[in-house]
């Protein structure tokens, strides 16, 4: 309904301006809007459909120079990897839109490489991540992220070995991501004299803990890395607490950056670290804070630093390689793949699928904000270690 | 010469002796009749027979060979048919399709479904079900259902048919009828019949011999002429029945 | 019987032919709807053959599509994909034989959630193989033209179409009614219940292994959590019921009706569109019990309405 | 690196504690669907979607008005025995129509429940987006003894052990009770001495439908809540009512235990990835070993 609103917005507005002659641009994507995976999407979601009001609000999207309305179609994955491509086919071959927005995740984004390869249509990834896609070198997707899995891990690696850590537990889920940085996590660790002292992985319907936090308890390791997705990641931090796991350093992949972290944890959520690389108060990040105002005015809560902050980097990607290169896909995937590209979080160039200026980084929650804790050049805050939990 | 032959044959339930040491011989085209009260054993000798159910201890021959411990289909398809007391008509199919099935699967294993159905369309004139061919069994009424279990069972093509109670709640009139046609039955299809009745006329009228059960043993065999007057039977079995 | 079944038959190939041209005359969007309606009748068909017959309702055919897919996806680039997909409906009913000797020994709702259970053994158990072998999600790139995907399936769409009403009118077939009307009186009359239920159960396993080879080359992507998924069982037990289950017409139907309505839906009311087909789903149920071919669950011919529909066989509790 | 599992951790009161909570939610869900099944032979595949709407009860409870979590309690269960009436009243009473229908009438509770279970589920959805939700009600840590425990799980178990406990006393004492029991047992007699199956029916909907609303309140204390949760515990709940037997209340609460102490001990002395397989594999092994369920009164299937 609010998308329609949006629409009707857009059609207005540009109405009044001089390019109403010009067709709408038609973007299309298809998201998990319904079904288990639906809650985690919300906040990229919540990007895509603050860009539909920007854009109406500024009359269209510049296209080579000339502002054109744009007119989003939205579908719905119902959270099934298999109807992804069957969407996006359908965005390219039925609808016949000219630009595409990723889908939410990387199982999702994995199952669209194929779609977009056959149709040579570029698509700026987002909250996606993985060296497996990265391997196949395809031609038509590029990640915002800098946390691909094997960066991450010898970033990982390197941060822990900063602080002192020696000893370290490992808790994974067993879903594509995860498994992936563990698979990267554990050699690097081996090679860089980390002793691991926990090693479980859990299936993805865990329902309780227990078990391998009193083993992780009981070896009381410097270092505990859930590596989880936002459901379990919340069943860690809650027994985590119960279980008063006083590790110094305790990482939670996924999940910490979505604001319902901090309304269910508040001052427990401090000291944790998360995957991230996007704060709002980076000084080096002008437009940081107006994504960070935008998003909080139109949602009454902060974006997810990961999710909302990635979606919201492809979109200025995309927006900017449209408004040099217009609508030819050819034209557009040379501007992804040669140009540099001024986002919230800083320039973003790629090689290959990868973002290769934005380092990889962490975050950590320090008063109940995320700061930038590693790595050093870019901190916002100094890591802390975890605090004592609150009783 | 003998068609089916129990020795020893006996059945409990968790220690409880339902049947013991029944012993009997049944030679072909005769009609046997089991007699005895509720629970006296009847209907498990012939689950024990037909393969529903395996027998504790003991040996059941047919036609010289082992059939105790045989599961029903296999004793189905040697050529023993049986009914049931409380009738399980494959009811929401059709009266003809119950016994296709039958000529399909039982002694005879019907190449094709039309000789099945001419097969079943013969037996259901005999047992006088021709004009309800198409309904599907459970609009039939009681006697109507008790002539389909007949029927079907007769569709499986069997040598040997084990009754049960096919005449239980039946009018005086449909019971007339009832043993017209499985006095019919037995001549045409050239059957031995088994059959268990607590209707005391109707067997003796029926049998050429009567064995009699109580507490799962046999107490008599013989004649009916020389069933109804043998003491034990008098004292077991008749006593308890208001003649 | 015969005359109608040759009617039948003719209509039947050039209702095929007409659908092996549709790749000419439809674009790739609507090749690709067209593709899950054969998927979905090749699935339906497949069920009924097997739960619309004996009355044995499985809720765990995703297993044997998800057994197919990962055997497919397993011997990507190492053996031809004619090859290797019949070897994944080989390997359904394979594994549909060595479940159903101890599954199809319950019945009734035991055998309902015992066939979701081992479905979601089944997932977890391959989720686990995949973590331990470090493959997190396996890409295909380069499978077959959506053109190819669709004759294949379309094949596997008649197919099961054939097998069913061939089951229905052997004996196969008559074994399985008389089990799901009642199992101990069908073993009286020399019905081997076991060997009837486990070869149709295992015949029921292997079009949907082949199905689930043919999706996992449209989807080019396999993670187990999906290829396994219990919504897969779900709506193949709707869509085949929705028909009215032990007919070819019904599952057929079903498909059609379920693949059409989600077109008009999902475009137009994306959010209200899974709440229209659960209503749906509900009314049909209630007010369209048979399915949509009605009371077409007959043997060999409708029968006639008897006189008396006298039932002593079921007690009703409502007062 | 692989690690042996530490045999010791059998013996942690702490994983006992875990197992006990894990195993209150679970017993209070499956009584529900084994009530509605064992009276009606009804496969309700929504049931989870109670313990999800229980869940948005305290969840807007708490989140709007501040109103504790376990006043909302008492609403859940108002509000989800209103539901189950409803739903008797205009659907499932239909399944029994006619005697058709009565023969199919597990395949059909299956799939009208299905769509029962989509239709709450999306309805949720559009309602109040699908945003996961939270929040945090008595998260004080106690430490009693060597085990450490939220205040809320503590709660949670307190509740449903009581709500447990006065299930049983009201199946074995109260008349309504004692009649839901015969007819589980044996619904044409029941209906033969005189007990009016279809006001009972009624209440058995109310009753299990409430029990899986209060569930999804003490869920809701403990872990987020979306829409999209209640299938798990649907399946959860089914594997336990197997467990202990369909029909049988007490064995439900037999059931629990069980799959909660294989969650939590066979994650401590195996692996927790192997935690569905086990639990599967209990269920599938205990249903082929024993259909009739651990203690053994067994309903004819069909």
């Amino acid at each position: 309904m609010r998308l329609a609103l949006a629409f009707a917005a857009a059609l207005f507005a540009a109405g009044a301006t001089p390019a109403a002659a010009a067709p709408p641009v038609k973007i299309g994507y298809a998201i998990s809007m319904t079904g288990p995976f639906a809650p985690a999407a919300r906040t990229q979601l919540n990007a895509y459909r603050l860009w539909a009001d920007q854009l109406a609000a500024q009359g269209g999207l510049d296209v080579g120079g000339v502002k054109r309305p744009v007119k989003f179609i939205v579908y719905d994955d119902q959270s099934d990897f298999a109807k992804a491509p069957q969407l996006y086919e359908k965005l390219i071959t039925d609808d016949k839109v000219d630009l595409l927005l990723a889908p939410w995740g990387t199982p999702f984004h994995f199952a669209i490489v194929g779609v977009l390869e056959k149709y040579q249509f570029p698509v700026v990834g987002n909250s996606a991540a993985s060296v497996t896609i990265r391997d196949i070198k395809p031609g038509n997707i590029w990640f915002t992220t800098s946390e691909i899995p094997d960066r991450m891990a010898a970033e990982l690696v390197k941060f822990m070995k900063k602080e002192n850590v020696k000893t370290v537990a490992v808790n994974t889920l067993q879903l594509p991501f995860s498994l992936e940085v563990k698979k990267f996590l554990m050699p690097d660790m081996a090679s860089a004299g980390l002793k691991v002292v926990v090693n479980d992985d859990y299936a993805p319907d865990v329902k309780d803990m227990t078990a391998t936090l009193t083993k992780i308890k009981a070896a009381a390791p410097d270092a505990v890395l859930s590596l989880s997705y936002p459901p379990d990641s919340i069943i860690f931090i809650k027994e985590a607490r119960q279980l008063d796991i006083k590790s110094p350093f305790q990482l939670v992949l996924v999940g910490p950056t979505d604001y319902l972290f901090t309304k269910m944890f508040g001052a427990n959520l401090d000291g944790i670290v998360t995957m991230g690389h996007w704060v709002p108060n980076q000084p080096k990040w002008p437009k940081a804070k107006a994504f960070y105002n935008a998003y909080m005015k139109k949602y009454g809560e902060p974006p997810d630093y990961l999710d909302s902050a990635l979606a919201w980097m492809s979109i200025e990607v995309l927006q900017q390689a449209v408004k040099t290169a217009g609508l030819d896909k050819a034209k557009i995937r040379h501007a992804i793949s040669t140009e540099t590209f001024d986002t919230i979080d800083g320039p973003v160039k790629f090689k290959g699928v990868e973002n290769v200026i934005t380092p990889t980084m962490f975050l950590q929650f320090q008063k109940g904000r995320p700061q930038i804790v590693w790595p050093g050049s870019d901190a916002t805050a100094r890591f802390e270690p975890k605090p004592e939990w609150t009783k | 010469m003998t068609l089916l032959r129990l020795e020893d044959v006996g059945k409990s339930y968790g220690g409880v002796a339902a049947l013991r040491g029944l012993s009997f011989a049944v030679g072909p085209g005769e009609i046997v009749g089991l007699m005895g009260a509720n629970g006296a054993g009847k209907t498990t000798a012939f689950s024990l027979i037909a393969g529903t159910q395996r027998p504790s201890e003991g040996r059941i021959w047919f036609d010289g060979k082992r059939i105790d411990g045989k599961p029903a289909y296999a004793v189905a398809r040697l050529g023993i048919a049986r009914t049931f007391q409380i009738v399980r008509p494959f009811a929401g199919l059709t009266v003809i399709d119950n016994l296709v099935i039958a000529a399909l699967y039982g002694r005879l294993r019907e190449r094709s479904r039309g000789a099945a159905e001419a097969r079943a369309r013969e037996i259901l004139a005999e047992v006088g079900l021709a004009a309800d061919a198409t309904r599907p069994a459970e609009t039939l009424t009681l006697a109507g259902r008790k002539r389909l279990e007949v029927a079907r069972a007769v569709a499986a093509g069997p040598r040997l048919l084990l009754l049960d109670e096919v005449l239980a709640g039946l009018t005086a009139s449909e019971v007339a009828e009832a043993l017209d046609m499985i006095r019919a039955l037995h001549r045409r299809r050239r059957l031995t019949l088994v059959v268990i009745e607590h209707v005391m006329r109707a067997l003796t009228q029926l049998c050429q011999r009567i064995i009699v059960l109580h507490h799962g043993a046999k107490i008599a065999e013989g004649s009916p002429a020389e069933v109804v007057v043998d003491q034990r039977v008098i004292d077991a079995y008749l006593g308890t029945r208001k003649l | 019987m015969t005359r109608q079944g040759w009617q039948t038959g003719l209509v039947l190939v050039a209702a095929t032919a007409l659908a092996a041209a549709l790749p000419l005359a439809l674009g790739t969007y609507s090749l690709g709807v067209a593709l899950d309606l054969m998927m979905w009748i090749a699935l339906a068909e497949s069920w009924a053959m097997f739960s619309g017959l004996s009355g044995y309702v499985s809720l765990g055919h995703a297993v044997f599509y998800g057994v197919g897919a990962y055997v497919t996806v397993l011997l990507w680039q190492v053996l031809p994909l004619w090859f290797s997909v019949p070897l994944g409906g080989l390997t359904a009913a394979a594994l549909a034989l060595l479940l159903g000797w101890p599954c199809l020994r319950v019945r009734g709702p035991y055998f309902v959630i015992l066939t979701l259970g081992i479905s979601e053994f089944i997932k977890y158990a391959v989720i686990s193989t995949e973590a331990a072998l470090g493959r997190n999600g396996r890409l295909l790139i380069g499978t077959p033209s959506l053109t190819v995907l669709f004759e294949a399936m379309l094949a596997l769409a008649v197919l099961s179409m054939a097998v069913l009403q061939i089951v229905r009118s052997a004996r196969l077939g008559a074994g399985l009614l008389a089990i799901r009307e009642d199992e101990v009186a069908a073993e009286a009359v020399g019905i081997n219940a076991t060997a009837v239920k486990l070869s149709a159960f295992a015949m029921s396993a292997f079009i949907p292994g082949m199905v689930g080879g043919l999706m996992i080359l449209r989807s080019t992507y396999f993670e187990p959590m999906q290829a396994f998924s219990p919504t897969t069982s779900f709506t193949i037990v709707t869509v085949a019921i929705l028909g009215g289950s032990d007919t070819v017409a019904g599952p057929l139907l079903g498909s059609l009706f379920l693949v059409l309505l989600s077109e008009l839906l999902w475009t137009r009311a994306p959010e209200v569109y899974m709440i229209i087909l659960g209503v749906l789903l509900v009314a049909f149920v209630l007010f369209v019990p048979e399915g949509l071919v009605g009371r077409a669950g007959r043997f060999l011919r409708a029968p006639k309405p008897g006189p008396s529909s006298r039932d002593h066989r079921a007690v009703v509790i409502e007062p | 690196m692989e690690e042996v599992a530490d045999v010791s951790l059998i013996l942690s009161p702490q994983l006992l504690a875990a197992a006990l909570v894990l195993a209150a939610f679970y017993a209070l869900i499956a009584i529900g669907l084994n009530l509605v099944y064992g009276a009606m032979r009804l496969l309700n595949v929504a049931h989870g979607e109670l313990v999800m709407l229980g869940g948005y009860i305290a969840y807007w409870g708490f989140a709007r008005w501040g109103i504790s979590p376990l006043i909302s309690a008492v609403f859940a269960v108002a509000a989800g025995a209103l539901l189950g009436v409803l739903l008797y009243a205009t659907i499932i009473r239909r399944l029994f129509r006619s005697t058709r229908m009565l023969a199919r009438v597990e395949a059909n509770s299956l799939l009208v429940f299905f769509g029962v279970s989509v239709v709450i589920q999306n309805v949720m959805a559009v309602a109040f987006t699908a945003d996961q939700r939270g929040f945090s009600y008595m998260d004080g840590v106690l430490t009693i003894g060597s085990v450490r425990i939220e205040e809320n799980r503590l709660l949670a178990l307190a509740i449903a052990t009581v709500a447990c406990v006065a299930c049983a006393l009201f199946f074995r004492y109260a008349r309504s009770g004692m009649a839901m029991r015969a007819i589980i047992q044996q619904r044409e007699a029941a209906a033969l001495v005189g007990i009016d199956v279809d006001r009972i029916n009624i209440q058995v909907f109310a009753l299990g439908f409430g029990l899986a609303a209060l569930a999804g309140t003490l869920v809701s204390m403990t872990a987020q809540i979306s829409p999209f949760m209640g299938f798990p515990f649907t399946v959860s709940a089914f594997v336990i009512i197997i467990l202990g037997g369909l029909g049988n209340l007490l064995g439900s609460i037999l059931g629990a235990l069980m799959l909660a102490a294989v969650e939590v001990y066979g994650a401590a002395l195996i692996s927790p990835s192997f935690r569905s397989i086990l639990v599967y594999g209990v269920f599938i092994a205990a249903l082929l070993l024993r259909p009739q369920g651990l203690l053994g009164r067994s309903i004819a299937a069909r």
